[in-house]
């Protein structure tokens, strides 16, 4: 399952409790990706929406995939609003030997990137103002635009 | 009737329609301006399973979204 | 520079470390490697000899290298005794954008263990046997077994 | 004098031997059985910086590493 929090991710706490609860089961390996908030283009925070029943089976799917490798995957996004400098993605891959942590954890963080249905908004001067330029279609977008 | 709803940014409130196949979802959407120009950019799930095509057939109460550009983390 | 830790590294007090000095500095990505010891071939720890002139040049290099990306490593590894279950390496890579850190962190990892000065031995029954066949010649290697 | 160490697992204590370049000190350790079986997976570093060349000329006080093979983390 996804980790939902609700505003800016505790990291420390996030990243400890991972480890501490993955360590003694023999994997040699533990790769983590952490998304900060920058500050930029005058932003305040960033804010997300997040299609839950959707992002568990996006995850699902992977945390499977991985499950064939024998790796283990772990995920937490903040939904609403996380201000500037503090966190809002945190995923860890645990496996047996370090090849397939690294491999999977880039491909996984970009497939999140381009599939995961969170939707991204800038928040300047208290108004969430969608990210349209930096979103991206999800596969098999404009089905309904097609003639029938 | 099915349930169509809108997510994150398209900002809409969720409508009921009377539609038998996605190709009838697309044709009703159509007709409104402010839905239409989403639609080249949305995907579609029915019944929160992602779909590709137009001739899937709907039932009472089918719950289609419509999934806009996204970005996380 | 290289945090060497005496025995195993303290994972949760390093990643919050890590975390905390840089996540204000406008990366919007870290990307971070803990190796733990696996229980395997009935060891009950791994040990591990540093040579720290060179290990701090050749950690320097990639300092260096990333820095030209926009992008600031950090390395720990552990020298003595690491019994099994416990960490005796991490590594973290900060950037501006994700890209920069995901494929760096990959080819850190590979370049650590074909070229640190790092030497790793088995420990069973308390006896310290070299890993000779887990271990890469370093490049260049076999340059005093040459005909002069 | 040139100061040669032996790094790792080779296990030996440091020496002192006489060698104007590199092709000396590799000429006079193929001489200790304990060590030639080393030389051939072992790279090199003179006053900690890595060579491959064995007309490196040394100079009095230079010091030698032999460096086994590797695998951190």
């Amino acid at each position: 399952m996804v980790l939902i929090y609700q505003g800016p991710i505790d990291v420390d706490q996030l990243l400890s409790r991972w480890y501490n609860a993955e360590h003694n089961r023999n994997y040699g390996a533990m790769v983590s990706f952490v998304g900060t908030v920058r500050e930029e283009g005058g932003i305040e925070a960033l804010s997300f929406d997040i299609y839950r029943p959707l992002l568990e089976q996006w995850f699902d799917g992977w945390k499977t995939k991985l499950a064939k490798e024998g790796a283990l995957l772990a995920m937490a996004h903040s939904e609403g609003d996380v201000p500037v400098h503090k966190s809002s993605f945190a995923c860890a891959i645990f496996s047996r030997k370090r090849r397939v942590a690294l491999e999977m954890l880039d491909a996984f963080v970009e497939d999140f990137k381009a599939n995961a249905p969170i939707w991204k908004y800038d928040v300047i001067d208290g108004e969430r103002i969608y990210a349209a330029e930096r979103s991206t279609p999800m596969a098999g977008s404009g089905l309904l635009s097609k003639e029938g | 009737m099915v349930k169509v709803e809108f997510l994150g940014p398209i900002g809409k409130e969720p409508i009921e329609i009377d539609a038998k196949t996605l190709a009838d979802v697309a044709e009703i959407l159509k007709q409104d301006p402010e839905i239409k120009v989403w639609l080249e950019n949305c995907a579609v799930a029915v019944n929160d399973t992602m779909v590709n095509r137009l001739d899937v057939e709907l039932k009472d109460g089918d719950k289609i979204s419509l999934l806009p550009p996204v970005c996380g983390g």
